[in-house]
């Protein structure tokens, strides 16, 4: 349990050290920033505005203040789960966010599900075949599918089993049919690096010498496959995705304005087109939380499906 | 392990492939210019969303514009920034991984926490967070991608080195009374660039796919400039009736990155870098 | 006066792990001092500490006077050339990259001023110094162009005892050299090395876990047992009935009856 | 013969594509509750021998020749029918204990895994079965039964496996340099206890080694092997004291004597290079 704790702490650590460093890099280049948040929100290019009228704006956000006294009262209001209040929207940024939440964890979770679905077939079938034509296939699939950007492969389904075939619809989220499309894009734009690493994982623990002592204790080779080297392979895979979980935001976010599904990336890149300040920043905080919250979560996995780490943490301690 | 002395023509055939089809790309970067037989961003409104033809081979955009030339022009610029990237990315990363990993204990944990933090944070979401507040363009997306993967190739030196640490020539080395910086030339670098010039050319790739993907959703090069990815978000609309708009940068996209990706794997190969130890 | 004086060395890695409980021991020029012990018996700690590879907790190390590791930086250069180590896996001992004669000259290219007595003449070139080298271990002139991996294990156990034995150490350590080799090819290291400590009267620390290796080699034997000092003698009392029982059973183990 | 438990005859395995064969005409016969040690140095092709014998050789090797074993000339037998003796005729304990055990699954559950394969029992009379044999090779149930291998010392380890082929009761164990990664005593004490389980079931022992001192204490029968070669068999003393091919007179002479014992009537260190 203590050591469950300091997993705990460790991250914690992480998030803050993120959080100052973001925070802060932040307020640097909104200081830099050439676009002037104020002409955004009075949304006037064209118009001639009164200086009078800017004036008010600045006051009114605050942004006639000292930049280190913006950021303190920042920080003190994120702490409180004060993100701030949307420019364009007019509504607290944290109510924004959390509106689109749902639709992007739907998302995600399809996309592990096509990407559980189209990566272990592939790797267990390349790796039990080493060097014959199922693995130059799955290899060949792998390599093409990490070349393809998964916005052109979305295209790509889109024209073919939407336009063409008229099988699955092309936009929106409503029905189950809405999820096949921007699932299996997603899972696809994964599966290369995912098929190459479990691959690799496989061939190296079906040749390793615990395999074959089980191999000579005569066990059926089904077993042997299923509970001492697939489960053996889960371990870094696992990790990986732990590690992957930062690209997956960002893979989603293309994918989401490919098929513009109503979840975060639509509504962040929205907000970038719009210069609305306080949503970007509220954004880049909640998903450097939910990094560092689902890294945790992956942690605390890794240490029941292996007990050799919790093993090392203790000897470490 | 070690092949024999490998001639141009006993390589494996992926690399060959490798070969001749980043000197096609090479061509294509230097001579473009030659071979582009319109101006990129002549607008023509008199032949818009012509299919393939003699005069314009991959047919016109929205806006007449040729789109081989436009294709051939982006070439150039896609592979460059992905080049420039990776490049400032190496500069930057291989002496803090050499540093961190050779001095060990406070320095090293100091950076590695940092890494640790920073490598929570995607380098899309990062691009996303610099385009948003410094406007959208291909340099603040190469300075946004360089913060972030940097930290690809410290970590990977970090690891050589602390692996290399542990064979024992390091230790001669250090009893045979060497510097720390001729311990370093003599018994790792030697053992770090293929390294890093194989899992860069696979990057350079990666990186590309980035930068096209942050132009499609409108975060990178703006509409008018030829980038793959701009292109694509530029036909977005037009995509119904002319799929041939979506069909030749994606296809240009993927290509190249495969290209990169063959480049990264034969590279790896021939110098033998596969994990070494792992596998017993 | 002692060559090498070990003073109540204590060395330990967490709170528990002792790997060294005050080891003390004193060595004469010449000969060839046994160290054996099982694995984690700190006999490998022990090599990595006299070679200035690993701190200590507590004791002092003397060696021809000086506190090692030395603080200046003349003492440290001169420790350096005159303590030198073989190492037990050969084939991480020499860096794959390099041909075999830059590994072998790597110590002599940082002492330039050094001119070793086994080389006559002057003005030989650096390629001739290492195949002069290689010839005094045992291997042809040839070798000094190939590549590690075109060795067999014993023969890059030989150029990893070149190497050491360029700068011409008063003190060569041996940290099991010849664990990873076959019986055969471990037989003819062994004589190398004893015909090298004849010839040059440099004295070997030989550490293994192989006693019958030991007693081939060794005049005096220490046995190591948990970072402790169990037993220390002379070869010609190996059978001694007041033997510790310790060693008692490691002789059992490894004789025929 | 009839108490002869496996013969080998005249076995050549050679490598796809090549016509050099690694093993040349290898004649090895075990007889019942026999200890037999098959000695040579690295790359002499001892263990591929005995892969031979349980099919565990690469795919890309042919064999050739005759291993009788139960009137079955098992070269001839279906890889199904082989793999069927895998565990309880034949048991197998390898070098690297790390590989002993699947490292993320318990002992316990390895064990029961294995004894489940092979004898019909019910879990908890598998579960019984494995705790007597534990207790029998020394190791105290209770704590190693739940342990995962990596929580157990190389000793302990290899000792389970020594375990594990006595729940099993095989005719014959093969021992492929199981103590070259421990401790000499620790190693030393697994042998005894191998020692101790061939003499409760009365199986034959095939010991593996490249230490000579070794085959000569626990074995009856010694076979030296010299690239891909069996160059000389005999009992124990004989090839001991006995030589006749110069390589075993030079494995021999390089077994470093300890002072004052008599290894060889010669005595001699000539190097035969």
């Amino acid at each position: 349990m203590r050591l469950v704790f300091s997993m705990i702490g460790k991250r914690i650590t992480q998030l803050l050290i993120m959080f100052l460093l973001l925070s802060f890099i932040t307020f640097v280049l909104m200081k830099l920033t050439p676009g002037d948040p104020v002409r955004t929100i009075l949304n006037v290019e064209d118009v001639s505005t009164t200086t009078a009228q800017e004036e008010l704006i600045k006051q009114q956000y605050g942004f006639d203040r000292p930049i280190l006294i913006q950021y303190g009262e920042w920080l003190s209001n994120v702490v409180q789960l004060d993100l701030g209040e949307s420019i364009i929207a007019k509504q607290p940024v944290l109510q924004l966010i959390i509106n689109r939440l749902p639709a992007s964890v739907a998302l995600t979770i399809g996309g592990l599900v096509a990407l559980l679905v189209i990566a272990v077939p592939f790797s267990v079938l390349a790796a039990i075949y080493e060097n014959k034509w199922p693995d130059y296939l799955c290899r060949g699939v792998a390599i093409i599918g990490a070349s393809i950007p998964s916005f052109w492969l979305g295209l790509l389904l889109i024209f073919f089993f939407s336009l063409q075939l008229n099988l699955l619809p092309v936009m929106g989220r409503g029905t189950l049919a809405h999820y096949i499309l921007p699932s299996v894009t997603l899972g696809m734009a994964m599966a290369p690096v995912y098929i190459k690493l479990l691959r690799e994982q496989l061939i190296d623990i079906l040749q390793s010498s615990y395999i074959e002592s089980a191999i000579a204790r005569g066990i059926p080779r089904w077993r042997i496959l299923l509970f001492h080297a697939i489960r053996g392979s889960l371990i870094p895979l696992v990790t990986m995705f732990g590690l992957s979980i930062g690209s997956l935001l960002g893979g989603i976010t293309v994918i989401e304005m490919l098929f513009s599904w109503p979840g975060m990336g639509e509504l962040i890149v929205n907000a970038v087109t719009q210069r609305d300040y306080p949503l970007i920043q509220g954004y880049i905080i909640v998903v450097g939380s939910l990094v560092v919250f689902i890294n945790l979560l992956v942690d605390l996995i890794t240490m029941l499906i292996n007990p050799q780490i919790m093993q090392e943490a203790r000897r470490a301690q | 392990m070690k092949k024999g002395n490998a001639t141009l023509f006993n390589l494996p055939i992926t690399t060959k492939l490798g070969i001749t089809l980043v000197s096609f790309l090479l061509i294509l970067i230097f001579f473009g210019e030659w071979i582009m037989p319109y101006d990129p961003f002549q607008i023509d409104m008199n032949n818009r969303l012509e299919s393939m033809s003699h005069q314009h081979w991959l047919g016109t955009d929205q806006l007449g514009r040729d789109i081989f030339s436009r294709i051939v022009y982006g070439a150039k610029l896609t592979i460059g920034l992905g080049v420039i990237t990776i490049i400032l990315s190496v500069i930057v990363g291989v002496p803090i991984g050499l540093i961190s990993g050779f001095s060990g204990g406070k320095i090293d944990a100091v950076f590695m926490r940092i890494i640790d933090a920073i490598l929570t944070f995607p380098d899309f979401i990062l691009a996303i967070a610099i385009a948003g507040l410094l406007g959208p363009s291909l340099t603040n997306i190469v300075i946004a991608i360089v913060l972030v993967r940097w930290i690809v190739y410290a970590r990977l030196v970090r690891s050589q080195v602390l692996e290399l640490k542990q064979q024992e020539y390091i230790l001669a080395s250090k009893i045979s009374y060497s510097s720390k910086w001729r311990t370093i030339r003599m018994h790792i670098l030697p053992h770090l660039i293929p390294t890093i010039i194989a899992i860069g050319a696979v990057d350079v790739g990666k990186v590309i796919l980035l930068i096209s993907s942050l132009s499609y959703i409108g975060l990178g090069a703006q509409p008018h400039i030829p980038e793959w990815g701009a292109m694509l978000n530029d036909g977005r609309g037009y995509f119904q009736v002319v799929p041939a708009l979506m069909m030749y940068p994606g296809l240009a996209i993927m290509l190249t990155v495969l290209i990169f990706h063959l480049l990264g794997d034969g590279l790896k190969n021939r110098f033998d870098i596969r994990k070494r130890g792992l596998r017993k | 006066m002692k060559t090498l004086t070990i003073e109540k060395l204590t060395k330990s890695y967490a709170k528990e792990t002792v790997a060294l409980d005050e080891f003390s021991l004193g060595i004469d020029q010449g000969g060839c001092i046994g160290i054996v012990g099982e694995s984690g018996s700190g006999k490998s700690t022990l090599a990595r500490i006299l070679l200035g590879l690993e701190s200590f907790d507590q004791g002092q190390i003397l060696f021809k006077g000086l506190q090692i590791p030395p603080k200046k930086k003349k003492d440290y250069r001169d420790y350096r050339r005159d303590v030198q180590m073989v190492f037990q896996d050969a084939t991480s001992a020499l860096n794959p990259k390099l041909p075999i004669w830059k590994i072998i000259l790597e110590p002599l290219d940082n002492f330039k001023e050094v001119k070793p007595s086994f080389i006559k003449e002057d003005g030989l070139s650096r390629k001739a110094v290492a195949s002069h080298l290689l010839e005094m271990v045992g291997l042809e002139r040839e070798f000094v162009d190939r590549y590690p991996y075109q060795l067999s294990g014993g023969q890059k156990q030989r150029v990893s005892i070149a190497r050491a034995i360029s700068l011409e150490p008063s003190l060569l350590i041996c940290d099991e050299p010849t664990a990873s080799l076959d019986v055969t090819v471990q037989f003819q290291i062994l004589e190398l090395l004893k015909k090298l400590q004849e010839e040059t009267n440099m004295t070997i620390l030989f550490i293994s876990h192989d006693i019958r290796a030991v007693t081939f080699l060794c005049e005096k034997i220490v046995v190591l047992k948990q970072g402790i000092i169990v037993d220390h003698f002379h070869m010609k009392d190996l059978y001694k009935k007041n033997r510790h029982l310790y060693t008692k059973q490691l002789i059992k183990v490894a004789s025929l009856s | 013969m009839k108490d002869q438990l496996i013969s080998i005859e005249h076995l050549f395995v050679t490598l796809n594509g090549s016509h050099q064969p690694l093993l040349e005409d290898v004649n090895l016969t075990i007889k019942m509750g026999e200890m037999v040690g098959l000695i040579g140095e690295s790359g002499s092709g001892k263990s591929l021998t005995s892969r031979a014998v349980t099919g565990l050789l690469p795919k890309e090797m042919r064999v050739s020749g005759r291993i009788s074993y139960g009137g079955n000339n098992l070269l001839e037998l279906s890889d199904k029918e082989r793999y069927k003796q895998l565990g309880i005729k034949i048991g197998y304990i390898f070098q690297d204990y790390r590989g002993s055990f699947t490292p993320f699954i318990r002992i316990g559950k390895q064990m029961t895994e294995t004894i489940r394969t092979h004898i019909k029992l019910t879990k908890k009379q598998s579960e019984q079965l494995a705790r007597e044999v534990l207790n029998e090779v020394g190791l105290e149930d209770k704590t190693i039964y739940h342990r995962f291998p990596f929580q157990l010392s190389g000793g302990q380890i290899q000792r389970a496996a020594v375990a594990m082929t006595l729940a099993l009761k095989p005719e014959l164990i093969i021992c492929d340099e199981m103590t070259t990664a421990l401790d000499v005593i620790t190693g030393e004490k697994v042998l005894n206890y191998l020692a101790k389980v061939q003499k409760e079931t009365g199986c034959a022992v095939l010991i593996i080694t490249h230490d000579l001192a070794q085959a000569y204490k626990h074995t009856n029968r010694i076979y030296v092997m010299q690239q891909g070669r069996i160059v000389e068999e005999g009992l124990s003393e004989e090839v001991r004291c006995h030589h006749k091919h110069p390589y075993t007179k030079k494995l021999c002479s390089c077994l470093l004597a300890l002072p004052g014992e008599d290894l060889i009537t010669t005595a001699s260190q000539v190097m035969v290079k």
